[in-house]
């Protein structure tokens, strides 16, 4: 709770700063803010929450919400440092833009860590709603315009479904309390509304996870939000909604029959499938992005299968895949700058002009990809594991010819980058962007060459 | 000192070479390839004396992954094979100039360094991330630094590097399983499963299609020729040289002990499959118009052979099999490196561009003659002795596989003398053509000495690996 | 409260609250203009809110009626940037079909 | 100290070979050929020095040199095995070696490339060498094989000549045919007997449990392994080519050495090979029909060296003839006799063929008596003795063989005698075509006509004198070979020379006169010269054309692969291609029509979310 309050006390100082107009001291404040809550939350984490008993209807912060919160913190740490160059144009907004990226964190951590349903369903909402508006934040691009229009239009008929799904739950259990449903849950017959309230609120998880078929919107809105909004919601925002829909549902009720793990099946397979296949022809680099976001969900969603012990590979595959996302934006802003053309030809000859953001988003795609050395390989290498062992085999295969399709799409950047001709002259790139590339996939390849520092935090 | 000495000594190889800078690059590559062949022989030398030289650590917990490197006498030959080709091919491309050469030498290093990781890595995730890793410096090698027409090599690489990688990953999948039945990916662990039939079938085709498509097995081999040609000569010597020999080992390292019933199973299948390789590769191989091309089906020609020694199961058919894995290895450098030579003078690989070469350099010839003559297994070379104990065990099998796969040496000389034919005799070819350099003698020399020395006495190497193989056998025959 | 409760029965409620949050769904469906949809949306969330507050007196729990406050104040602040965004579109597009919104697409 | 000695015995040849391809191009050429020379006459001397130990103490000296291949069940060392057959082998190996490397001095002393040539030929003595004393089939494999390298290299000597370069292959390839044989038969006699060395395979033998008809098919891949290096049919058309060669490689390999080594295989594995009298008797039928179809191609050509060459496979048909019926002692006679004249017949065309600067059609030749009396001389010895005329060394091994076949076979005696009669009138052809009459050649050449020197004639002269009286060490009352070679191949009861005996000597002999006087007849007396190759018609232009073997080959062999690798590279391996990348299409294929379906349209993608939801729930709850 008390990273709650750090975070959201950042947040009003972001507001609070442009009013003193202290935008030069925005991010090296808020990164230091950052930090201390990323050390606040370290530290959080060494005492028991049984201990923390004052918040304990609301927020339970358990080895799983310090964990994902720390991963969150992290990312939003990366986000926010690449801030202050990408909004350089937009001085007036630039602190906006920062606190909403602040009270977006604040959400995501409600999501993992929340013990009711109605800070499950705050956090969703503060998550989205900044997100509809950091889309929209574009105002003069059509695109961006575009993109939030859509967002905000599906978003909130999925909040729709969630809140329907909740209110079911509620409805059946006569309390928003997890503990209390999960107790109720194995007890006696329960009404029908019960598990469809479950449903509708996975369902509403799922889009946004964005898993087929409730993936439509993400291309799209990928494609038109500034780059690093893209990043935002394929980074944070992604790993944010699967590791809450995991949470949810080991929360709530720990078994999964088997028909429900068919839909699982299901989903995962088309989330892989259409993401890949999708992603093949795309020529825009985030909506390729965007697809590839789609097929790791359907990975990702593996991790359901056997939900009593996938907690730990889920944080990994999540760290895996949203690290190398972040180096990868990193790179792309650097290139692409603030709009744009974004298509793979600007990527051309990157390889000899900038060799080293090149070897980083090369290094970056490769983890995508799940080549070893990368921690993207072992996030997989785990969950096909784990995934077999809860014996479906046949997901696995769906999954390995998936993994070979999507070297198709990944490996296409990689060929413009070091055998076309660079279009442009050479452009400068700021420092920061590649400080923030380094740092992520080196802590990409950290993990990689050592799973043990993620895969141990949850025991 | 144990094995990781020598992993450790390539990948700092590596990144010493990298900040060498361009002009230093290959020299300090060169140093560190060869600083290692000292340190491999060393480790040979006191694994002969019974010095455990092998190295197990701990790496992750969960899923149980051990940081474990057996140097048996198997994995060291084949180390040794690693070590010994680096600074040739090393040495080899000092002719030649390549932008940016930090990362070229590095990645050629690095590539060592992953290959001879799977040689020694006696944990099956371990092995597998080296075997996976493997792959990306050979693409980025190729993709670069290749040659001809730039999309077609990009298709080509791209098919190669898809396609292998997707082999591998059924392999992937297969390790996962038996992770899920033993709870350990240890070499021993797995050779100690016990597996149903049903389920020893289908890891052993998932392996297979990993091995298959790297070694190449017919018809899995289309990415082979193209990906030769578009290399540059220092990427095809790795791949062909030593990666292919990768599938090999891990055919007898891992697939047929981890899988014996369904090996013994698919036995007759699999050795018509690799018998059929040899001959379809020899018959391509007689039309090829393109130098590099038509060694790579030759390539094709011959590890199908070694495939197929492989399969019969036998101490001879895998002991002929590594031979000629080690021999394969050292004569394939050395005719690509044969084909670079003549790139170097006459910017072509078109064979009919060439012919004539013979009279302006006798040395030249006389070496080039002797690769030839060791790629079609004359005895007296290490080749032969391969080949040899290879048919012999087919003959064991059946000897309708011995005739066949026999024929591999009257089609190889064939097709080999006819490329030599045409390549350096006939009329003197109007263009100038430089005998040899001191470095690419050198580089000759060194490989030929290496044939015909254990092609007379190859019993050192026999006796460094039989030991291996049969505890192997042991295994595949429990 | 109890009694009309007793009455109607719970199911009734649920089916009211099931048939409007359908013909929310349906307009956001069928309707192209985008106010329309947010509308729509609207009457979603409230058949849901409805819901809560049978299911609060259902249970005699008064969360349910506690959540409803939350539910209404988010789906205040979505509308607000919802129609935030809407301007701009419409300033961008002199239009609010959102069948216009076809340029991100493929 | 007689270890070292048989290794000097060994290396000698290849210390030359060495030095002359290391520092051959540094000394003078009259060096090179020197050491190239004396290296092998130093084998010769030393192999005296055994031959007359062996023949006091009559104990075979066998030792090995290091352990070489091994396979599971058995270890192959590198054996040197002195013993009777290999200590006749080497005797006429390195004598008739050492000859013809003296006669090369002169006969390459023009070639630029002369310092090869010696050494090559070093490199052929010392595989040849190898083969013969090799303990073991591998080392003789070993042999086997590197005579056939040194074979293609002298073919294709003169490099610049593509056509040459296609008869070395030739006759690569259609040795390495025969080779596949060979490897079959060892692994199959090693599979069976767990070693490959010849005392053991015999003990193993004696012993008496071999899988019979396992041995048949042993023998029979390595008679297959005979019929490539010995040129017998159907392997054999690789020799009449293989004269592209310079002469005196023809005279050392195609005629007295290396092609011998099939008969010499055979009768080195004598003891598998009278096991298998399937084997034996497709021994002796093949032989015949080669000394037959090779005798009736020699009676057309007109390339005096070609002539020589058909000759030479028809006497190795004979030769074999005489293997398939058991009589190894009369093969190997006729062997050493056939390398003397052979060997001289064929360095007599070389000297002509020198003479003549390089023209070898004897439409060109003619009326040489004169200009060249002794090459004509020794020449027209060594013809008598292919002929069979008494009291020649053919005529007694000939007459041997003749003999042998009359006792087991009257079918195959009567070929043999017909091919005999045929010898008998291509070689008086050959003669009276080049030495006879008047020259028929250039002014230019005529010019030229010129004895050869010294060191050609004085080869010439030795082999001579030898086929005089080769005939001598098995001569039908002594029979000092037969004896010599007993403890190998056990002892042979001697003819008795009965009236039968005689009159087929008698006959063999009118043969031989009927085939000169048709020569005579023909060439002398009608003074028939033969057509211009265009004139050739009917059965004779068949003959002239070797029967067209060579194309039959060509069209039922070499143009199928040519036209499989042409199909499989054309066609099959684009398709094979097609298939992988068709899985990339598929997929691309799929993402396209993907992006059809997101098209942009918010209304859709709703649609689909609620078909979505309204699918999931009724897959849960309704449809049970």
């Amino acid at each position: 709770m008390q990273t709650l309050i750090a975070i959201t006390a950042l947040g009003v100082f972001c507001l609070i700063a442009e009013i003193f107009n202290l935008r030069k001291l925005l991010v090296p404040v808020t990164v230091v803010g950052l930090l201390a809550v990323l050390g606040l939350t370290l530290q959080l984490w060494s005492i028991d929450p049984a201990l923390d008993t004052r918040y304990t209807s609301m927020i339970a912060v358990d080895g799983f919400a310090s964990a994902f919160s720390t991963l969150f913190v992290l990312l939003t740490l990366f986000l926010v440092l690449m801030s202050d160059t990408f909004y350089q144009e937009h001085p007036t907004k630039f602190s906006d833009f920062v606190a909403i990226k602040i009270f977006l964190l604040a959400g995501a951590v409600a999501m993992v860590s929340f013990t009711n349903l109605s800070m499950f369903f705050l956090g969703i909402e503060v998550l989205s709603i900044s997100l509809y508006v950091l889309a929209a934040s574009k105002r003069l691009d059509i695109k961006s315009n575009e993109a939030g229009m859509k967002y905000f239009l599906m978003g909130s008929f999925a909040s729709g479904i969630i809140l329907f799904g909740i209110c079911l739950i509620y409805g059946a259990m006569m309390s928003f309390d997890v503990t209390f449903i999960k107790e109720m849950s194995r007890s006696a017959e329960l009404p029908i509304w019960f598990p469809i309230g479950i449903i509708l609120v996975v369902i509403g998880m799922l889009f946004k996870i964005a898993a087929a078929p409730f993936h439509f919107w993400a291309p799209d809105v990928y494609e038109g939000s500034p780059a690093l909004t893209t990043a935002t919601m394929s980074t944070l925002a992604k790993v944010t909604a699967m590791a809450t829909l995991f949470k949810l549902l080991s929360v709530m009720n720990a078994d999964i029959d088997s028909k429900f793990q068919m839909v699982i099946v299901v989903v995962s397979i088309l989330s892989m499938s259409i993401g890949n296949l999708m992603a093949l022809r795309q020529d825009n680099v985030k909506r390729m992005l965007a697809f590839s976001g789609i097929s790791h969900a359907g990975f990702m969603l593996m991790a359901l299968l056997s939900i009593s012990n996938a907690g730990s590979m889920l944080l990994y595959y999540a760290a895996a895949y949203a690290l190398a996302g972040i180096a990868a934006f990193a790179v792309i802003v650097s290139v692409t700058g603030d709009g744009g053309n974004e298509t793979t030809a600007r990527f051309n000859g990157l390889g000899k002009t900038h060799p080293l953001l090149a070897a980083i988003l090369t290094a970056s795609l490769l983890s995508m990809a799940g080549i070893p050395i990368f921690s993207g390989f072992f996030a997989k290498f785990m969950l096909f594991s784990q995934t077999i062992q809860s014996g479906y085999l046949f997901l696995v295969i769906v999954g390995v010819i998936n993994s070979i399709i999507s070297v198709g799409y990944y490996f296409k950047l990689i060929l413009a980058m070091y055998t076309k001709e660079a279009g442009e002259g050479k452009q400068a790139v700021p420092l920061v962007y590649t400080i923030v590339a380094v740092l992520s996939i080196a802590f990409n390849i950290i993990i990689g060459l050592y799973p043990a520092l993620v895969t141990d935090l949850l025991g | 000192m144990d094995v990781t000495t020598i992993l450790l000594l390539l990948l700092v190889g590596a990144v010493a070479t990298f900040l060498a800078g361009d002009k230093l690059a290959s020299k300090v590559a060169l140093v560190f390839s060869l600083g290692t062949l000292g340190v491999s022989l060393s480790l040979l030398n006191q694994l002969l004396q019974g010095t455990d030289i092998s190295f197990v650590g701990t790496w992750i917990d969960n899923p149980k992954v051990a940081l474990a490197f057996k140097a048996d006498g198997l994995a060291m030959a084949m180390v040794l094979l690693t070590t010994a080709l680096t600074p040739l091919i090393v040495f080899s491309s000092f002719g030649n100039h390549f932008n940016n050469s930090k990362n070229f030498y590095a990645l050629v290093l690095f590539m060592a360094f992953a290959m001879a990781g799977t040689f020694l890595a006696a944990d099956g995730l371990l092995y597998y991330i080296f075997w996976e890793l493997a792959l990306i410096p050979i693409y980025f090698i190729a993709l670069v630094w290749g040659n001809g027409d730039a999309e077609e090599r990009k298709k080509a690489v791209l098919k190669f590097f898809i396609y292998t990688l997707g082999g591998s990953l059924f392999m992937l999948i297969a390790f996962a399983y038996l992770y899920s039945k033993a709870g350990s990916f240890l070499l021993e662990d797995l050779y100690n499963l016990d597996l149903s039939a049903g389920e020893e079938s289908w890891i052993f085709l998932a392996f297979f299609l990993a091995y298959a498509i790297k070694i190449p097995i017919i018809p899995f081999h289309t990415w082979q020729a193209k990906v030769y040609q578009k290399a540059p000569t220092v990427g095809t010597m790795l791949l062909s040289g030593i990666m292919l020999k990768m599938g090999l080992y891990s055919v007898i390292r891992w697939q047929l002990p981890i899988a014996p019933h369904a090996a013994k199973e698919y036995m007759p299948i699999l050795i018509g499959l690799s018998i059929a390789g040899v001959i379809y590769g020899s018959i391509v191989a007689l039309r090829q118009k393109d130098l590099k091309k038509l060694l790579a089906y030759s390539s094709l020609a011959h590890v199908g052979l070694i495939a197929a020694g492989c399969y019969t199961l036998t101490l001879d058919g895998l002991s002929g099999a590594v031979a000629q894995m080690i021999a394969h290895g050292f004569v394939i450098v050395g005719l690509f490196f044969v084909a670079e030579i003549i790139y170097r003078r006459y910017e072509t690989r078109t064979i009919t561009d060439m012919g004539g070469i013979r009279t302006q350099t006798p040395k030249f010839t006389s070496m080039f003659m002797i690769l030839v003559l060791a790629s079609v297994a004359l005895p007296g070379t290490y080749n032969f002795v391969g080949e040899f104990t290879v048919l012999y065990s087919l003959s064991q099998a059946n000897l309708w596989f011995a005739v066949l796969g026999g024929t591999t040496i009257i089609l190889g000389a064939y097709y080999m003398l006819k490329m030599f034919q045409n390549v350096m005799l006939g009329e003197t070819n109007a263009k100038a053509f430089a005998d040899v350099t001191s470095s690419e003698a050198i580089t000759l020399v060194a490989i030929i000495a290496f044939l015909l020395f254990f092609g007379l006495y190859p019993k050192p190497i026999t006796d460094l690996v039989e030991p291996t193989l049969k505890e192997i056998l042991a295994v595949i025959n429990k | 409260m109890n009694n009309i409760l007793n009455q109607i029965g719970i199911e009734n409620y649920i089916f009211l609250s099931v048939l409007l949050f359908c013909i929310g769904v349906f307009g956001v469906l069928y309707r192209r203009n985008a106010i329309i949809v947010f509308m729509s949306i609207e009457i979603m969330l409230n058949a849901v809110n409805l819901l809560f507050v049978a299911f609060s007196t259902y249970h005699q729990d008064s969360e349910g009626q506690v959540f409803v406050f939350f539910s209404m104040a988010v789906a205040a602040a979505e509308v607000a940037v919802g129609l935030a965004i809407l301007v701009s579109v419409f300033r961008n597009l002199g239009s609010i079909d959102i069948d216009n919104l076809k340029n991100l697409k493929g | 100290m007689e270890k070292n000695l048989a290794l000097v015995l060994l290396l000698s040849p290849f210390v030359g070979f060495l030095f002359n391809i290391f520092f051959g191009k540094k000394v003078s050429r009259t060096v090179s050929g020197a050491i190239g020379t004396l290296t092998v006459v130093l084998s010769f001397l030393l192999s005296i020095c055994f031959f007359s130990q062996l023949n006091q103490s009559g104990k075979p000296f066998e030792f090995s040199v290091f352990d070489w291949i091994q396979v599971s069940n058995f270890k192959l060392d590198f054996g040197i095995l002195l013993d009777q057959l290999s200590l006749l082998w080497l005797l006429f190996v390195t004598g008739i070696g050492s000859l013809i490397h003296l006669y090369s001095i002169s006969y390459m002393h023009d070639d630029e490339n002369m310092h090869k040539f010696f050494a090559y030929l070093n490199l052929f003595v010392f595989f040849m060498i190898t083969l013969v004393v090799g303990s073991n089939l591998l080392v003789m494999f070993i042999g086997w094989e590197g005579v056939g390298l040194c074979s293609y290299l002298l073919i294709g000597f003169w490099y610049k000549n593509q056509d040459y370069n296609d008869a070395a292959k030739k006759a690569f390839i259609m040795n390495r045919v025969g080779d596949l044989g060979f490897l079959i038969g060892m692994f199959i006699i090693g599979a069976l007997f767990s070693t490959l060395n010849y005392a053991e395979i015999k003990t193993a033998l004696a012993a008496g449990n071999a899988d019979t008809a396992l041995l048949g098919v042993a023998a029979l891949c390595l008679f297959i392994g005979a019929t490539g290096k010995s040129a017998q049919l159907p392997l054999y058309t690789w020799l009449p080519d293989a004269m592209a060669g310079p002469t005196p490689v023809s005279a050392l390999i195609h005629a007295a050495t290396m092609v011998t080594a099939g008969i010499f295989m055979v009768t080195r594995m004598n003891f598998v090979f009278d096991l298998t009298p399937d084997v034996q008797n497709i021994i002796a039928i093949v032989g015949a029909l080669t000394a037959l179809v090779a005798a009736s191609i020699g009676l057309l050509q007109n390339d005096i060296k070609k002539v020589l060459a058909y000759s030479t496979v028809s006497q190795l048909g004979l030769m074999f003839l005489a293997l398939g019926f058991g009589a190894y002692n009369v093969a190997v006679f006729h062997v050493i006799t056939h390398a003397f004249f052979k060997a001289c017949l064929f360095l007599g065309s070389g000297s002509v063929i020198h003479g003549l600067h390089g023209e070898q059609d004897m439409r060109n030749m003619g009326g040489l008596r004169k200009a060249m009396p002794i090459t004509f001389w020794t020449m027209m010895i060594s013809t008598l003795a292919i002929a069979g005329i008494f009291p020649f060394a053919g005529f007694w091994s000939k007459d041997e063989i003749l003999m042998v076949a009359f006792e087991h076979n009257k079918v195959l005696y009567v070929i043999a005698s017909i091919a005999s009669i045929m010898t008998a009138f291509y070689m008086f052809r050959l003669m009276y075509l080049t030495f006879f009459r008047e020259f028929r050649g250039t002014e230019e050449q005529k010019h030229h006509l010129h004895e050869s020197p010294s060191l050609i004639t004085i080869p010439l002269i030795i082999l001579a004198v030898l086929a005089v009286i080769g005939g001598a060490i098995n001569l039908p009352g002594s029979m000092w070979l037969t004896h010599f070679l007993e403890p190998i191949l056990g002892k042979h009861e001697a003819h008795a020379l009965g009236t039968h005996e005689f009159m087929l000597m008698g006959v063999a002999l009118v043969g031989a006169l009927v085939g000169i006087l048709w020569a005579n007849a023909k060439y002398i007396k009608q003074a028939f010269v033969p057509k211009s190759d265009a004139e050739i018609t009917g059965f004779n232009k068949t003959i002239y054309d070797k029967y067209y073997v060579d194309e039959f080959y060509t069209f039922l062999i070499v143009k199928p692969i040519n036209g499989l690798s042409n199909f499989f590279r054309t066609t099959l391996e684009p398709a094979l291609g097609k298939v992988v990348f068709s899985f990339g299409s598929l997929a691309n294929g799929l993402g396209t029509q993907g992006k059809k379906i997101q098209n942009g349209n918010i209304g859709l993608y709703l649609f689909v979310f609620v078909i979505g939801v309204c699918a999931i729930i009724t897959y849960l709850f309704i449809a049970q």
